[in-house]
């Protein structure tokens, strides 16, 4: 998922930032719900949550794709399974854990067939019983929707019709669902390493069968979580209350919640937002703060702000198919002229400097060492001398309204002028950016992107984004073309493992080693930080209870001082 | 002032016997009476000799051409005091200030201390130096290390070349279509007249940012125009567009009532063509109108060429102009006000300047000040 | 002899300008009883208009500076300040100007305009202000006032413009009503039937007139004494006989002459005065007429007191020439010249 | 009278009309901002790109598009492309913040305008007439977005000069609370009046000062009315006439949503906002909503300003 993060004052941003929920996997997936989970104490209840929030593209589960949307969506909407709303700051990242269903799945043939069983008695927020079938029509409703997520499903059965024509979709037969038993059985093509995590994402929570089948936001489909979405303003204000239908502890793994009602208002603007909570009048900002206040906050309220390093790599893409980045030592020569560090200070330090294209916080990840690319611009001149394609014009794609990017993207144009190029730059608004670029036609050669794994699997990051087959001509993710075969090869195998070989120690070594082969051996992309996001508290507040799973705060957990 | 004329002047004209009193006597009477012959001063000389005596005009007009002047030294500013590019970013370059080594953007860093991010805030670039880094960095650095007294001046050039120009463009465009149609009248002025119409009835900053926006995603190529998406022609020509009602409709009436006008009807008896009439009688006539408009719309232009560029849709980064160093600047304004500042400042300085001189060229030119403003 | 209205002495006003002091009058004096009509002429910059405005206090600003003394009612009006003047303006003395076009405001009623004086001085409500002014217009023979007065002014010809000023100007019986040439802008039908009105609304309102204008013809039958000023001085001054059968200045020969006369046989051409009106800021030595006078001598270089050199007491003039002379050349002038060519 | 209005309707719809074509033709110049494939999402396939635009209507000629679009407004059925939005709907929710800023900045430029240009006239060539002259110039020069920027960063929030009298931008309903709404649209409304305040205290100073020496203010002073009531009755019913037009139209613009910087620097998410927003993004349909929005204000009141000029000029017959 792209970051399209809130921007300057001056120009109000077009649309929240767009992070993906994380969901990890670690330990086996298999076994019944295991219960070290952290939820908040009980006890902590309190009457009203007032927060500020980054506007969002919809706030219905099948179509939206925005991480304002899915930070709400983790309490309302439950999937078949869901994420363990646990802090996972460390190593053991936020797990897989059994949702509606009572278990995280029985998993046969060879990991192409998943078998789960709901639980008894769950009600949505509108009274109608949750039934296995609803899980079906939802894959449906997401297909007649035209919703971004339809590519997750490419792996199942019998969904190829649905893909030629998804408006006409009607039935997939791969998905066979029994209401009296409470079974829900999908069959895959091939093995999938990270399929349990793509039923953990609200693509795939279920909603009623009954819900209209075209974006429906006000009020948005009935709920299945602790809370329900009772009324939503576009670009402007929400309220969420508790689901009145919800047992308690009815799903060990989703928090019952301290708040009982959410009252959000929605701006891009950041430093009005940091107002907002600073004057008490909200308690809680979803907004990044202002990178030029930043130190000011600090000082000013230290224990109301906390920092995450978020799975995310901010990089810049070459395309390998066009001079002059089809030669390795141009690409090289890229890696060596950008300082890392002062593209940190770009954004206020808020960031921290990267060689590898995973994130550090994954079990794949292995800091490639010794660093492959130090800053060293006269190396960097010398390669493109050595390279032969000194001299040639090269366009440099930004995004022009999120002040950040542009002003990356300002540097690395300076940056390739100073190492021999003729280099210019091409700004382009942030809601057509990704578009645009992601079309063959335009011929972009290098240019701005960031990267927000939707799921923490590397197959996310480099079969999305680097794997030579998945190269499209419209809409495609591989801005670089990179086509590697052995790479290739490799990733496709790491990804169609059953969930148990998904996350042994010689899969993640190898994941490590595709990492390595990409970057020091093709210099494929030239990756440059990992984002840090902040929380930003009213005094009211208490932040120990703040539960930042992945790269999100789960609302449900906030408890006053 | 008559001198006093000689006694009994009469009596010399009644005693001679002429016996008719024709116009040369009547000169000839004037020659004997000595009265000093007024020369004929042509209205622009009067109106020179009231500007000259309005010095505050005149002092504006000079603060005008002095921002003008620097602008267009920016390269001599490089090569001698700043030593900096304006698009150069040093966001690693560190400085000599007053004996000390300063960092042009202050350094950050992150540790990663038990999982949680330790950070140290960087990213503030130096404020103004003031000649303290030997003129390096005299107004200050912006976020990417770069000048801001270079880029000051390179987009005073972009702002400047811009507003004049499409003031320019606009003042000719519009004289003409002013002259067609209240010349030819009829069919020919109604349709030019609701052409400005339509133009008026658009607001005026929405029509600019949709055109530059537009215009600035793959530039301009239609027939013989080719306008690549970066050039400054497209926000010159957006503006351009923009504001012909502006001069368009007042000169209209200005010249709709000197059309019929004895003198034209008498040109046109001479035989004298359309277009002769229209630019040797009638356009000399409003051309003091015309000089009044076009300096005000300048300082208008410029204005607009300003918010165009805060919005994005003016001049193209990474080029400066005075719009979009005030907009980069709007991120940084508790840190590094100076990015922000100084354009405004420049900008303000310029406008007020021209619109000074505009108000002093008017009373000169036309002191019963005929001409309306028609819309702000 | 009526009440002594006004009476003014040795008045004279200069105006700093650019170009240097302008001496607009320079020592008028002269007196008005009630129900006296006093005519004052003389060309465009004789300081005939600056005299009336004078007297109105509505020349007053700061690079005007006056002399001598305006009486009315034995309060020197000079003196006065300008917010005391308001209570003497419109109700005290009344003032009709030039060009009815112009001296109308065109965004007002005329009937709102005139109660709007009305109202200025007198304690009386709207309808009653409404009804006095339907009277007024009557009064001034405006036909159907009733529904008129709601009109606006370029509803109305120049002439019941004219009549509509006076109504205005009388609306508070003022003592003493200044006419600044007001049938100038008149054709000369209009002329005769508002001299008429003015004549005839003096006696209604039992009120005295100044009545300026450049064409002595106008008052030819009005005034009941004539002041010729030239140059911002009185050169000659006289009852109405006097001044059309015994002048004294050469001045007031050449106004004769250009008037049109039907008592007379009608000359080829009328006589023109030739050249024109001295500067008021470096006047000609002597008497300010001696330039253009064709019987100007050498005495002319020193300029000649307003005195009675005649018979008749009040009969003044400033004129070195012989009267005797005076009387046996004047008829050339005054009859035109008809007899040789100029 | 009638038979004008009526005519004059006419040419409204008629302008009207253009403006939506111009607007249309405008953004069939850009490339790559084919909608269909933005909505189509990441992992879009070829067919679904051609489902959307077949959805949006997007593949017909190019006059049946518009037809569809403007009667899709005038029906308040548009939908914009990049977030489904109705956009009717959402220009609703601008008006209150647009139509606050600009009843209140107008309110305050006329006044001050008259007041400024009325003082500098009256007291014309001392040093009050120079002061305000100087002070109208610099609020003529002054660029409306960096005026926002340095008064919100002085006065308003923590911006970081530690001085903060006014809150820092946004819009707070009036019907939820009067006090903050009128405490959060001070700089607003006076970073909008400035400009303007300046320009008409100009314009009326000179028509006063031709006014003045007209014939008929002699009269009303030779009829011993006080200078008060001669400057107030006279003297500025007259001089008020020409500004009444231009307040007329700035007004016009202001209130359909063109005060746009004044509203992005704010936050004030009215109209003017949401049209910045939708440029941004190169929406087509709320572009084509602000301008027929921000147009059908002009063009009324413009006819509303000839009416008003011939109501207080009565030598002017509407033809």
């Amino acid at each position: 998922m792209r970051s399209k993060r809130g921007t300057s004052v001056a120009i109000a941003a077009v649309v929240a930032a767009g992070l993906a929920l994380v969901v990890s996997a670690c330990g086996g997936g298999s076994s019944g719900g295991s219960n070290n989970t952290t939820s908040a104490p009980a006890g902590k209840t309190f009457p009203t949550l007032k927060v500020v929030w980054g506007t969002t593209d919809y706030l219905d589960p099948g179509l939206s794709y925005r991480l304002a949307s899915w930070q709400l969506f983790q309490d309302v909407y439950l999937g078949l399974v869901v994420k363990a709303h646990v802090s996972c700051q460390t190593d053991n990242c936020a797990k897989i854990e059994p949702g509606l269903a009572t278990t995280t799945g029985k998993v046969t043939d060879g990991g192409k067939d998943f078998e789960f069983t709901l639980r008894k008695g769950i009600k949505y927020s509108n009274g109608e019983p949750v039934k296995a079938s609803d899980f079906k029509a939802t894959i449906i409703r997401d297909f007649k929707l035209n919703s971004p997520g339809i590519g997750f499903f490419s792996n199942i059965v019998g969904v190829d019709a649905c893909e030629a024509n998804p408006t006409k979709c009607s039935d997939i037969s791969g998905i066979v669902t029994d209401d009296t038993a409470g079974t829900v059985e999908i069959k895959l093509k091939t093995p999938e390493s990270d399929f349990l995590y793509i039923l953990s994402i609200p693509f795939t929570a279920v909603v009623p069968a009954s819900t209209p089948q075209k974006d429906t936001e006000n009020p948005p489909p009935a709920a299945n979580g602790p809370y329900y979405i009772t009324s939503y303003n576009p670009s402007k204000s929400f309220t969420i209350k508790r689901n009145p239908n919800w047992k308690k502890n009815e799903i060990p793994a989703v928090p019952n919640g301290n708040p009982d009602t959410i009252q959000g208002t929605m701006t891009d603007d950041q430093s009005q937002s940091a107002q907002l909570v600073a004057s008490g009048q909200y308690m809680y900002n979803q907004n990044l703060l202002p990178v030029d206040r930043l130190s000011f906050y600090k000082q000013k309220y230290p224990d109301q702000i906390k920092f995450f390093t978020t799975p995310s790599t901010y990089y810049f893409f070459m395309n390998t198919r066009l001079a002059p980045f089809d030669n390795l030592k141009a690409r090289q020569a890229v890696n060596y002229a950008i300082d890392r560090q002062q593209l940190v200070n770009l954004r206020g330090g808020l960031g921290v400097p990267t060689w590898n294209f995973l994130p550090p916080s994954y079990p794949q990840y292995k800091k490639i060492t010794p660093t492959p690319y130090p800053y060293d611009l006269q190396k960097a001149k010398q390669l493109v001398q050595q390279s032969g394609t000194a001299g040639q014009k090269v366009t440099v794609y930004t995004i022009s309204d999120v002040a950040v990017d542009l002003s990356t993207g300002e540097y690395l144009q300076s940056q390739l002028n100073k190492i021999g190029w003729k280099a210019s730059l091409k700004p382009i608004a942030g809601a057509n950016y990704f578009t645009i670029v992601g079309n063959q036609s335009t011929k972009a050669q290098i240019g701005f992107t960031d990267w927000f794994e939707d799921f923490p699997y590397p197959s996310d990051w480099f079969n999305v984004l680097l794997n030579g087959e998945r190269i499209t001509k419209v809409h495609n993710n591989n801005y670089g073309n990179v086509d590697v075969k052995s790479a290739n090869k490799e990733m496709n195998r790491l990804a169609s493992l059953p969930p148990d070989q998904a996350l042994s120690a010689s899969t993640n070594a190898a994941w490590a080693k595709v990492d390595r082969t990409l970057i020091v051996d093709h210099a494929a992309v030239a990756p440059y930080l990992n984002g840090i996001l902040t929380s930003f508290f009213s005094s009211k507040m208490n932040p120990d209870c703040d539960v930042f799973t992945d790269n999100q705060d789960d609302l449900a957990q906030f408890c006053l001082k | 002032m008559q001198a006093a004329p000689p006694p009994n002047v009469f009596e010399s004209v009644a005693t001679t016997g002429q016996e008719e009193f024709t116009l040369d006597t009547a000169a000839e009477l004037a020659a004997e009476e000595g009265a000093t012959q007024i020369q004929g001063k042509s209205p622009w000389v009067l109106a020179g000799r009231r500007l000259r005596r309005n010095y505050v005009a005149l002092a504006f007009l000079g603060v005008f051409l002095l921002v003008v002047v620097c602008c267009l030294l920016a390269p001599v500013y490089v090569s001698q005091v700043s030593h900096i590019p304006q698009n150069d970013v040093r966001t690693g370059a560190v400085v000599v200030v007053s004996g000390k080594k300063v960092n042009v953007i202050s350094q950050g860093g992150t540790k990663i201390v038990n999982g949680q991010p330790v950070i140290k805030f960087g990213g503030v670039p130096i404020g103004s130096q003031w000649g303290a880094a030997g003129g390096k960095y005299i107004l200050g650095a912006d976020e990417l290390g770069r000048d801001v007294a270079t880029r000051l001046l390179y987009g005073g050039r972009n702002s400047l070349f811009i507003g004049i120009t499409s003031a320019a463009i606009c003042t000719i465009l519009s004289v003409v279509l002013a002259l067609v149609s209240a010349y030819f009248g009829g069919i020919v002025d109604w349709i030019i007249s609701r052409f400005f119409d339509l133009i008026w009835a658009f607001p005026v900053v929405l029509l600019g940012i949709a055109l530059g926006t537009a215009l600035s995603v793959n530039g301009f190529h239609h027939g013989p125009i080719n306008i690549s998406s970066g050039s400054l022609w497209i926000p010159i020509g957006v503006i351009s567009f923009v504001f012909i009602p502006y001069i368009g409709r007042p000169l209209r009436g200005q010249v709709l009532a000197l059309r019929n006008r004895e003198f034209i009807e008498a040109a046109t008896a001479q035989g004298a063509g359309p277009v002769r009439i229209m630019f040797s009688e009638l356009l000399p006539n409003v051309a003091s109108s015309v000089l009044v408009l076009f300096t005000l719309i300048v300082a208008n232009s410029i204005l607009t060429e300003v918010g165009l560029s805060f919005l994005g849709a003016g001049v193209q980064l990474p080029n400066p102009s005075w719009g979009t160093m005030i907009q980069e600047g709007s991120r940084l304004l508790s840190t590094a006000p100076q990015i922000s500042l100084f354009p405004g400042i420049a900008i303000a300085l310029t406008v007020l300047s021209l619109n000074v001189f505009g108000d002093g060229l008017r009373d000169a030119l036309d002191p019963r000040a005929k001409i309306r403003i028609e819309h702000g | 002899m009526g009440e002594r209205l006004l009476e003014v002495k040795d008045l004279n006003v200069k105006f700093a300008t650019e170009d240097g002091i302008v001496q607009a009058v320079d020592g008028l004096s002269f007196e008005l009883e009630r129900g006296r009509v006093l005519g004052i002429v003389g060309e465009s910059g004789s300081g005939k208009s600056v005299t009336a405005m004078t007297l109105m206090g509505l020349t007053r600003g700061i690079n005007a500076r006056f002399g001598g003394e305006v009486l009315y009612k034995g309060t020197d009006l000079l003196e006065v300040s300008d917010r005391d003047m308001q209570n003497y303006r419109g109700n005290e003395l009344g003032m009709i100007f030039q060009d009815p076009m112009t001296s109308l405001n065109p965004v007002y009623r005329i009937g709102a305009q005139i109660a709007e004086a009305i109202q200025a001085h007198k304690k009386v409500d709207r309808r009653g202000a409404r009804a006095r002014t339907i009277e007024l217009l009557h009064q001034v023979g405006i036909p159907n006032p009733e529904s008129r007065v709601d009109d606006f002014p370029h509803q109305f010809s120049g002439g019941m413009r004219q009549r509509a000023m006076i109504a205005m100007a009388l609306s508070c019986n003022p003592s003493v009503l200044i006419a600044d040439e007001p049938t100038t802008a008149l054709d000369v039908t209009i002329q005769a039937q508002i001299v008429e009105l003015v004549s005839r609304l003096k006696d209604d309102f039992n009120s005295a007139v100044i009545f300026i204008t450049h064409d002595l013809g106008v008052i030819a039958d009005i005034a009941d004494e004539i002041i010729v000023m030239y140059a911002g001085r009185v050169v000659e001054r006289g009852s109405k006989r006097d001044i059309f059968y015994d002048p004294q200045m050469p001045y007031t020969w050449g106004l004769l002459g250009s008037i049109p006369r039907l008592d007379r046989p009608r000359p080829e051409r009328l006589h023109t005065i030739k050249g024109s009106p001295p500067s008021l800021i470096n006047a000609p030595e002597g008497c300010k007429f001696r330039p253009r006078c064709p019987h100007a001598f050498d005495k002319c270089m020193q300029e000649p007191g307003l005195e009675n050199r005649v018979e008749t007491p009040g009969h003044l003039d400033r004129c070195w020439l012989d009267v005797d002379y005076k009387r046996e050349h004047r008829d050339e002038t005054i009859s035109g010249d008809s007899v040789e060519a100029a | 009278m009638v038979a004008y209005i009526i005519r004059r309707i006419f040419g409204m719809l008629l302008v009207l009309l253009a403006v939506s074509f111009i607007v249309y033709f405008i953004f069939i110049v850009i490339p790559g901002g084919d909608p269909a494939q933005r909505i189509a999402g990441k992992v879009a396939t070829q067919a679904n790109i051609l489902a959307i635009r077949q959805k949006l209507g997007l593949d017909r000629s190019f006059i049946v598009q518009w037809y569809d679009l403007v009667k899709a407004l005038f029906t308040a059925k548009l939908v914009s492309y990049s977030n489904q939005t109705n956009v009717v709907g959402q220009i609703k929710q601008g008006l209150p913040a647009t139509f606050s800023l600009a009843i209140g900045a107008g309110i305050i430029w006329f006044g001050f305008g008259v007041l400024v240009g009325t003082i500098s006239a009256v007291t014309a060539g001392r040093i009050s007439d120079r002061a305000i002259t100087a002070l109208a110039l610099i609020g003529i020069s002054m660029p409306v977005a960096w005026l926002g920027l340095i008064l919100r960063f002085f006065l308003a929030g923590d911006g970081g000069s530690g001085v903060s009298w006014f809150p820092d931008g946004s819009y707070v309903p009036l019907t939820s609370n009067p006090a903050q709404w009128f405490y959060h649209l001070i700089l607003p409304w006076f970073t909008l009046a400035v400009l303007f305040i300046g320009f008409y205290g100009r314009v009326l100073r000179s028509n006063i000062l031709d006014t003045i020496n007209e014939d008929f203010v002699r009269t009303a002073k030779a009829k011993g009315l006080s200078t008060h009531r001669i400057l107030v009755k006279h003297v500025l019913r007259a001089s008020l006439i020409p500004i009444v037009t231009l307040f007329g139209l700035d007004f016009a613009s202001v209130l359909g949503g063109g005060a746009i910087i004044t509203e992005t620097v704010y936050n004030l998410h009215g109209v003017g906002w949401y049209a910045a927003q939708s440029i941004q993004s190169e929406d087509l349909p709320p572009l084509m909503g602000v301008t027929l929005f921000g147009a059908m204000f002009i063009v009324v009141f413009s006819l509303l300003v000839d009416i008003a000029y011939a109501y207080l000029d009565p030598r002017i017959r509407l033809s």
